[in-house]
């Protein structure tokens, strides 16, 4: 049960309660409040990762999401999350983690084979090498390179957990709760501006939560967090997410945050969502996201045991952990001298202070002295020992002349360091905000603002406590009157103690060490070494952009926040050139890794886009009808009965409308109503087809095209009065017809007093067709004349169904009889079951889509997108008669008069007769004049619809094929992988050539 | 030009590797070149290339305003195929298959070219009805595609949900074997060395900003960041900014610039072993030889030049990849970036002489023009060489909107990447 | 429910078990109602308000109520018109002969929609999950009438009181709606 | 995703309920059968395609569905000025000097 790295007291950990979790199998216990980084070091682990190309033993390295070596797989129900940060993941009782990157394990892992094979694997080695023999690339070294690469395993399983959304808007969100985040909060939300406020973090608080040395108002930096969250905490206005990272900045203040709402339970509600993304437009944005550490860039500086100096700091004071009984601090900042002292203080030894500057403030010096701690100026680490654990450091002294002399070994456990601190600008750059060079601070820091957005506090390059609670409240008080106009008086707190600390160095660090033969790393997951840099700039890579992408460095999960200055320096010295005038890369979204579950949402299974069903759905589901996707709607695609496959069942049901009567549903059929006295005139202007002249009453087939000229949607259109029409569409054009009818009448043509408004979900429509049609309908439909004579073929009356009012259509997609009804949605059930149960008592047969392809291609009627494909225009299609050729103009009729819409020898719409009337050509299959043709022969057209044609008792098919109107009778070839089909090209229409079957 | 191979690598680690030379120069631009190219993405380093491979062209500079490759070259998901449904298409996209297939051995450069299969997923009848029209096609002019049972795609791509039971179940798979992925910097960086190898001068953060045309209104030179150098022949070859270059000479193109998104996953150990697009459902996904899932995204609606796009269109993407890979679901995106692409109204490329005597255009390559890299550069470099196109690109006009004789990718429903 | 908006004609379907009882929120189908898309140039407008009793909103997104009508504003030109199912010919008559030959376009949509009537505290909540718009009183007061989009289907919300909105999607999009809505508020239920 | 303000629901909302309907004031020819090959090519097909301060159709397609025209720096994306379908097309060059400075 022993922590032996556990402090006696102090922490934010509870210590009354004791966790047990394991990793990579062993048991272990930490306490409530820990992570699981906090809970392994204080279990004295540090070795817990492999490091990406080299294997080199990891430890970990910082305490916030900018970790680039803690990273390991958690179990949960029996499957694993992989790549997670120990330094994020809370602990609670049963954890299971596992190291990565590693076999057979992780004290022993063959990969490390690596490591001493490096000198042969510089930057971008793998573009030198692997390309002979070429044969190898494919199955050797490319699944080689593959496997060796990547660092944990995804998940077995499908992921069962939910992951929720959120739209908000707010006046003032603040990312970052530290002094800063919460100064400003407090400000902003005591004008009573709509505040949101989140840090990645669980808790509130940021670096005040590992603050012991300083006070706010008087009280211990924690104690004042605890009293601002609850101010907070207790204000309407205000909406407070912990664990929320704010990951994403894009245009327009729109913000996008990750709230982690289950992970850190051991046995989480499964209601809720695993994860939540909030979705926040902002009126003005607060960036309070602080500053992180930078690594020091000296050899071996990657080995476990090796720490950022803050994050010894955070895993003593807020975690209640010393990271080493022996610890070395190396530095060239002030603020790591205070870890030290910390460390000191709660009984740890720090066997020295190792500080780069000559001469560091006299104050440190003499606190250090008064601690008995070693200090060691004008100095650094020239290398370090120990495999699995840092084990002792070596010293190098830093000469005038800029060489470093050996000043020996000091022996450690852990050696903490601080190269100084990087503001995090990730956000503000995400914004689209340029950063620019703030010599005092050595950092880049946010220029002029692009979108409503401030950066603050250690964010904005402001280091030091008063100044960062200032520079908050200056904040959250702007942001505020930005966003509502209002203002606050607010008491700002006072300090002591949290002074800025100076200092810092950037790059790879000097050293007396044999150059080829060390490592120094910059970015340590991709183990991107100080040599590779120069390396890439030495092979000519001289923009950042290049050495980024040829060593990899900045491309590790951390995108760099820890690497990037160091890797910059580096590089403006090997190009010679300032670092200014080299520049950064692009900073990107997300900020830190970023669940797909959290993107992807509620959009999944049945969710995952809108199921739309008509009326009969469950008719047709209960028949035991098979469904087929048509955009968003399910359709019936046939009803098999008594164990019928599809031919059977088509074949069936096409019979059957031919003999007696067949029902289909044809609500998805796109409909829009005309309305208004230039409603003829408008459609007139939209389609082919003269519609003037039509009289009230009756209805005419309407193609539509683009104004390029090309065909691209048809349907029915009746006139139900002299300014009111019914336009039906093709399912899948619906909603692109609307929309191209309303782009027309508002922006061409204002002037039209004509409305369309969609009635597609007001009507339910069923379709009953078959030399029987009007008996079936007949006892149902009420008020108007059925007959040949008073209504003719393509016609279209109102009358009631059942009572229910309707829109009758006498109209015919089958070539047969037919009437198409269409009620009300709401009685569209009724009718259908109304009709199913009167069509049995005529030999009659519901039908699906699939018969309703071939019935319609028996009779040459065109599906707009399989028969035509943008390309096709109506001559091609065969419809000149279409046309209204008297008209001065239509949408599509310049278009057809150009050049090669015109042409001979374009592909037009024939029929296809298989020689052997059995063998049905494949849909998409190609037409050639030649029976085999050579390879790289274009072929003559394309087999467009093709079905077994229970009327004629043989296969039919349509085609487009080049000049095929002048083509009829003639023999063409369908070649096949197992040889070539000939066909004879016939009319597009195969059955009642005159249309008897129609007028009856 | 010291060649690259392992015996070369294993020598320079006897030397730390100190003694590596530059893969390219940076030169300072001269007054004049017999041909200028405007823009240093693969397109037009591999036209500089095989201009003076091919053509003993080699006074030649490539102007690029940023840095080599950093264009749609370097922010592309760097899918491979060559299965396109017109036979004007298929031949150039098989054209440059063929280059891909020994490009890293003729560059003396490995560029990962990596024909792990490229499997594009049918969802509706119409989807399957539309991949056999290419696959048809694709047979009769000698480009390999075949077709797949929903468990022949599992067996491809075993992390493929193919239930039955989700929205758009997979109802089938078109397969070119041929088609894969490839490093997209490698590409960029080997054809910079090949050129430079031939004395290409490749300017590199070094805007051209205006195009001189003399009294006969035939080319001049370029005005540049640098000052005005002089050229025989211009070949524009910049991507989502060709309707601003190309205004520079008083040309006007049918273009549009989208952003057009893609993201990585963090790197996990190899989980997918091809390529799988899906054109219904937006679905673009491979896996790197660094590990990550890379994906493809859709394009945003307006157009812009920030490289950047909105939230939406990433998570219509993900949830896709969640359907059909759900254990993909606890993944997480590493990063989310974008590319400025130039589509046209057809969806096929310009690759074509201009109304400017001298002036040469290479665009609208939209959403899909890395696979073709080596093929555009050849018949580009062609066409500047000849004043002609080579038979490969005769169709590819600009004329063609005018005239109708489109080469419409899009309204047969074809896809993409 | 009797301070809501309209709530002698956007009543629950009694017939309908809720869709979702939890403290927080409740999910209610809405009984049949007439509905009518207008359309008409603004000259008209006034007429048409006087010809089915209640004046037509001319504030974007706005709505206007009177006893058994509500006319909700849709756009410039465009209201969508309620009563009770059985005043469906009285508006149709009393337009007509209002308007008589006046440009103008009146399409019986009654059933295009199906309407569901989100309520209770968590009422603006359920709606975020999906919904972009800020629903906060002040941005959308008792009254405001949009269309928008709920995740991935278009939608009409209008606010008929402080935590009362009624919902309407095109029929065959009514089961993904409300079928979302129940799933994202199945969280409320949790602690 | 972007926030547009919609000039006749005279709100901003978020760009999913737009559509955008390409570049403005593209008019088609009032007089199709006289326009020449290249005008209806420029008509069909040729954009500016400006990178900068351009003007653009934006339909709020899942709101009151009206066209209206915006101004918007296409590098940026910042939205400069709104207006209804058939006001006058605004300076734009005078747009690009502001935003240039
Ligand atoms: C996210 C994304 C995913 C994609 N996925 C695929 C895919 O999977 N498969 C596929 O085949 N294709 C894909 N593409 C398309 C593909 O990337 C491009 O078609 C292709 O890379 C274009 O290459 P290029 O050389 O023509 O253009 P670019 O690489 O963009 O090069 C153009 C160059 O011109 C330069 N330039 C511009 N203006 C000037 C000027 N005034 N002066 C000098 N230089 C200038 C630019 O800086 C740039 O470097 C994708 C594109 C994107 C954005
Ligand atoms: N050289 C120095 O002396 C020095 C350097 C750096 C910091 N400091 C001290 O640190 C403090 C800085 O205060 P501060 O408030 O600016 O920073 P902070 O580090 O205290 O707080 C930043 C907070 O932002 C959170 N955060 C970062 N990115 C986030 C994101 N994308 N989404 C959500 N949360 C995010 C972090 O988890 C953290 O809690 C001061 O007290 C200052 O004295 C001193
Ligand atoms: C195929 C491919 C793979 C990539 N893999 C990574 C990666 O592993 N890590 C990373 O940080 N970025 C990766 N990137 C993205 C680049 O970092 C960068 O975002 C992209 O080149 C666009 O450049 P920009 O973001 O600097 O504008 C990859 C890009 C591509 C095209
Ligand atoms: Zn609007």
């Amino acid at each position: 049960m022993s922590q032996p790295f556990r402090t006696e007291k102090g922490g934010r950990i509870d210590r009354a309660e004791e966790l047990t979790f394991t990793f990579d199998g062993e048991e272990l216990h930490g306490h409530a409040g820990d992570t699981l980084a906090s809970a392994l070091l204080a279990n004295g682990v540090h070795l817990v990762g492999r490091s990406f190309k080299y294997h080199r033993p990891r430890g970990i390295l910082t305490a916030g999401s900018e970790e680039p070596n803690a990273l390991v797989g958690v179990y949960r129900k029996s499957d694993q999350t992989p790549n997670l940060r120990a330094t994020q993941v809370e602990l609670y009782d049963g954890l299971q983690a596992i190291s990565q990157n590693r076999f057979p394990s992780l004290g022993f892992d063959v990969g490390a084979v690596n490591d001493l094979l490096s000198p042969l694997f510089p930057a971008g080695f793998y573009y030198k090498t692997f390309m002979w023999p070429k044969s190898f690339w494919d199955r050797v070294y490319e699944p080689i390179i593959r496997a060796a690469a990547g660092l944990g395993k995804p998940p077995k399983n499908p992921d069962h957990d939910t992951y929720g959304n959120l739209y908000a808007h707010c006046d003032v969100l603040i990312a970052g709760s530290g002094p800063s985040g919460l100064a400003a909060a407090l400000a902003a939300a005591e004008t009573g501006a709509k505040v949101i406020l989140c840090d990645e973090q669980a808790e509130f608080g940021g670096s005040l939560l590992s603050e012991t040395s300083a006070t706010i108002d008087g009280k211990d930096p924690a104690v004042w967090v605890a009293y601002a969250v609850a101010r907070l905490g207790a204000m309407d206005n205000v909406t407070l997410l912990p664990r929320t990272t704010a990951f994403g900045y894009f245009a327009h203040n729109f913000v996008a945050l990750a709230e982690r709402v289950t992970e850190h339970l051991a046995d989480p509600d499964p209601r809720l969502p695993r994860e939540r993304l909030w979705q926040v437009r902002a009126k003005e944005v607060v960036i309070a996201a602080g500053a992180i550490e930078r690594p020091m860039v000296f050899p071996e500086n990657d080995r476990p045991g090796i720490l950022l100096a803050d994050a010894g700091r955070t895993y003593l004071n807020r975690y209640g952990v010393k990271v080493g009984h022996k610890v070395l601090v190396a530095t060239a900042c002030d603020t790591a001298w205070q870890a030290a002292f910390d460390l000191a203080d709660h009984g740890a030894e720090v066997v020295g202070i190792i500080d780069l500057r000559e001469s560091p403030p006299e104050s440190l010096v003499a606190i250090a002295a008064a601690r008995g701690i070693r200090v060691e100026a004008g100095c650094v680490v020239t290398g370090t020992l120990g495999r699995k654990r840092v084990k002792a450091a070596l010293l190098g002294r830093l000469m005038t002349s800029g060489q470093v002399a050996s000043g020996g070994q000091i022996e450690c456990d852990a050696l903490l360091m601080s190269g100084g601190w990087t503001p995090t600008v990730s956000l503000f750059s995400q914004s689209r905000g340029k950063v620019v060079w703030d010599a005092e601070a050595g950092a880049f820091v946010p220029g002029k603002s692009v979108q409503k957005e401030r950066s603050t506090g250690a964010a904005n390059g402001l280091y030091g406590l008063e100044a960062s609670l200032a520079d908050g409240y200056a904040a959250g008080e702007g942001a505020a009157r930005a966003a509502t106009g209002k203002s606050a008086a607010i008491a700002h707190s006072r300090t002591s103690g949290g002074e800025a600390g100076s200092g810092g160095t950037l790059g790879a660090l000097p050293h007396d060490r044999n150059a080829s033969r060390v490592k120094a790393f910059v970015d340590y997951q991709n183990d991107v070494t100080a040599k590779d840099v120069k390396l890439a700039v030495r092979e000519g890579m001289q923009s950042i952009e290049h050495i980024k992408r040829y060593t990899t460095t900045g491309m590790a999960t951390d995108q760099g926040r820890l690497s990037n200055m160091n890797a910059l320096q580096i590089a403006s010295g090997a190009l010679e050139k300032p670092l200014t005038d080299v520049g950064l890369t692009t900073f990107r979204q997300p900020f830190t890794p970023t669940t797909f579950g959290l993107f992807a949402g509620i959009s999944r299974g049945d969710f995952f886009d809108p199921v739309r069903k008509t009326p009969s759905h469950d008719w047709a589901v209960a028949k035991g009808g098979l469904f087929e996707d048509v955009g968003q709607w399910k359709r019936a695609w046939y009803f098999p009965e008594n164990g019928e496959d599809m031919h059977a069942a088509v074949e069936r049901e096409c019979r059957t409308v031919r003999k007696s009567v067949g029902l289909f549903d044809a609500s998805t059929l796109g409909k829009i109503e005309v309305v208004g006295p230039d409603a003829a005139e408008f459609l007139e202007r939209m389609y082919t087809n003269p519609w003037k002249k039509l009289a009230p009453g009756r209805c005419r087939y309407g193609l539509l095209l683009n104004d390029a000229g090309y065909i691209t949607d048809d349907g029915v259109i009746g006139r139900l009065a002299d300014d009111r029409f019914h336009v039906t569409t093709t399912t899948g054009g619906a909603a692109s017809v609307f929309a191209t009818m309303e782009d027309y009448l508002q922006t061409e043509w204002p002037d039209l007093d004509v409305w369309i408004t969609s009635t597609t979900d007001q009507y339910a429509v069923a379709a009953v067709q078959g030399p029987k049609a009007r008996e079936v309908i007949a006892p149902f439909i009420e008020g108007i004349d059925l007959s040949a004579e008073a209504l003719p073929h393509m016609s279209v009356r109102e009358a009631t169904f059942c009572g229910v009012p309707c829109r009758l259509f006498r109209i015919s997609f089958t070539g047969e009889l037919g009437f198409e009804i269409n009620v009300s949605r709401r009685h569209g059930k009724m009718m259908w079951e109304t009709l199913a149960g009167e069509i049995e008592k005529h030999g009659g047969a519901a039908y699906g889509t699939e018969a309703m392809h071939v019935l319609r291609a028996e009779k040459g009627y065109i599906i707009i997108g399989q028969d035509t494909d943008g390309t096709v225009t109506p001559q091609d299609a065969g419809m000149t008669w279409a046309i209204g050729k008297k008209k001065p103009d239509f949408v599509g009729k310049r278009g057809l008069e150009r050049p090669d819409l015109k042409a001979e020898n374009r592909k037009q719409l024939v029929g296809l007769l298989t020689r052997d009337p059995k063998i049905k050509l494949e849909e998409g299959a190609q037409v050639t004049i030649l029976e085999n043709p050579a390879t790289g022969t274009p072929a003559e057209g394309h087999v467009t619809s093709s079905y077994f044609s229970p009327a004629l008792d043989r296969t039919i098919a349509l085609a487009i094929v080049k000049n095929g109107h002048a083509l009829e009778g003639k023999t063409l070839y369908v070649p096949m992988p197992e040889g070539s089909i000939p066909v004879e090209v016939a009319g597009t229409v195969f059955y009642d050539k005159e249309g008897a079957r129609l007028n009856v | 030009m010291k060649r690259y191979s392992f015996l070369e690598l294993a020598k320079n680690a006897f030397s730390a590797h100190q003694n590596w030379g530059r893969q390219w120069r940076a030169p300072e631009p001269k007054a004049e070149y017999d041909v200028v190219i405007v823009g240093a993405g693969g397109h037009g380093l591999a036209t500089a290339y095989y201009l003076a491979r091919e053509h003993g062209i080699r006074n030649v500079a490539v102007i690029e305003k940023g840095w080599l490759g950093g264009g749609n070259t370097g922010r592309n998901t760097t899918i491979v195929r060559s299965n396109y449904l017109w036979e004007e298409s298929a031949a150039l996209y098989n054209h440059a298959i063929g280059l891909w297939q020994n490009l890293s051995q003729e560059l003396n450069y490995n560029v990962m070219y990596s024909a792990r299969g490229v499997m594009m997923l049918a969802h509706t009848i119409h989807d399957i009805q539309v991949a056999q029209r290419h696959i048809h096609a694709n047979r009769l002019a000698g480009v390999q595609n075949e077709w797949l049972s929903p468990e022949q795609a599992k067996d491809y791509c075993p992390p493929l949900n193919i239930s039955k039971n989700i929205r758009y179940p997979v109802l089938g798979a078109a397969l070119q074997k041929v088609g894969g992925t490839a490093r997209h910097d490698a590409v960029a960086w080997g054809y910079a060395r090949g050129a430079d190898d031939l004395g290409v001068d490749i300017i590199q953060n070094c805007a051209v900003t205006g195009i001189r045309r003399s009294q006969d209104g035939s080319v001049e030179g370029v005005e540049t960041a640098k000052g005005f150098i002089k050229a025989g022949k211009v070949g524009v070859v910049t991507a989502g900014h060709t309707s601003v270059v190309m205004e520079m000479a008083g040309v006007r193109l049918p273009l549009e610039s989208f952003p057009l998104q893609a993201l990585v996953s963090e790197p996990i150990k190899p989980a997918f072993p091809c390529v799988v697009m899906s054109n219904t459902i937006h679905a673009y996904i491979s896996q790197s030889d660094k590990g990550e899932l890379v994906i493809g995204a859709g394009t945003d609606q307006y157009v812009s030049y920030s490289q950047t796009g909105g939230i939406h269109i990433s998570n219509h993407t993900i949830d896709a990849i969640c359907e059909l890979f759900p254990h993909f679901r606890r993944m997480r995106m590493l990063r989310n970036w974008g590319g400025i692409v130039d589509t046209t109204p057809d969806r096929s490329p310009i690759l074509s002489k201009t109304p400017v005597p001298g002036l040469y255009v290479n665009c609208g390559w939209g959403t899909g023009g890395f696979k073709a890299t080596p093929g555009s550069g050849h018949v580009f470099a062609h066409t500047i060489a000849k004043d002609e196109p080579h038979p490969i690109n005769a169709p590819f006009t600009i004329d063609r909107f005018r005239t109708g004789r489109l080469i419409d990718e899009a309204a047969a429903a074809a896809v993409a990447h | 429910m009797s301070d809501l908006l309209a709530s002698d004609l956007v009543t629950p379907d009694a017939g309908e078990a809720p869709l979702l009882g939890l403290a927080s929120v409740s999910i209610l189908k809405v009984a049949p109602l007439t509905r009518f898309s207008f359309r008409a140039r603004t000259a008209s407008v006034k007429k048409a308000g006087a010809a089915v009793g209640i004046p037509l909103p001319i504030k974007p997104l706005t709505s206007e109520t009177a006893t058994k009508r509500a006319a909700l504003w849709m756009g410039p030109d465009e209201w969508t018109l309620l009563a009770p199912e059985e005043d469906l010919q009285a508006v149709v008559t009393g337009i007509g002969s209002k308007l008589g030959s006046e440009p103008h376009a009146l399409v019986d949509v009654s059933d295009r929609s199906e309407a569901v009537i989100v309520t209770g505290e968590k009422a603006a909540w359920l709606l975020n999950t999906g919904i972009f718009v800020d629903l906060s009183q002040e941005a959308f007061p008792v009254g405001t009438v949009t269309r928008t989009v709920f995740h991935k289907a278009p939608v009409m919300i209008w606010r008929i009181g402080p935590d009362a909105f009624v919902v309407e999607a095109w029929g065959s999009f009514m089961d993904y709606v409300a079928g979302l809505l129940i799933q994202c508020a199945q969280e409320l239920e949790a602690a | 995703m972007l926030l547009i303000y919609c000039p006749y629901c005279e709100i901003e909302r978020a760009e999913t309920e737009f559509h955008c309907g390409g570049e403005a004031h593209i008019a088609r020819p009032s007089d199709p059968e006289k326009t020449t090959e290249d005008d209806w090519v420029e008509f069909l097909y040729m954009r500016s395609n400006t990178k900068g301060i351009a003007a653009e159709r934006w339909r709020h397609i899942h709101g009151c569905g009206r066209f209206f025209n915006a101004v918007r720096n296409t590098v940026s994306d910042e939205f400069l000025n709104i207006y209804k379908t058939g006001e006058a097309k605004p300076d734009l060059e005078a747009f690009a000097r502001e935003a240039g400075k």
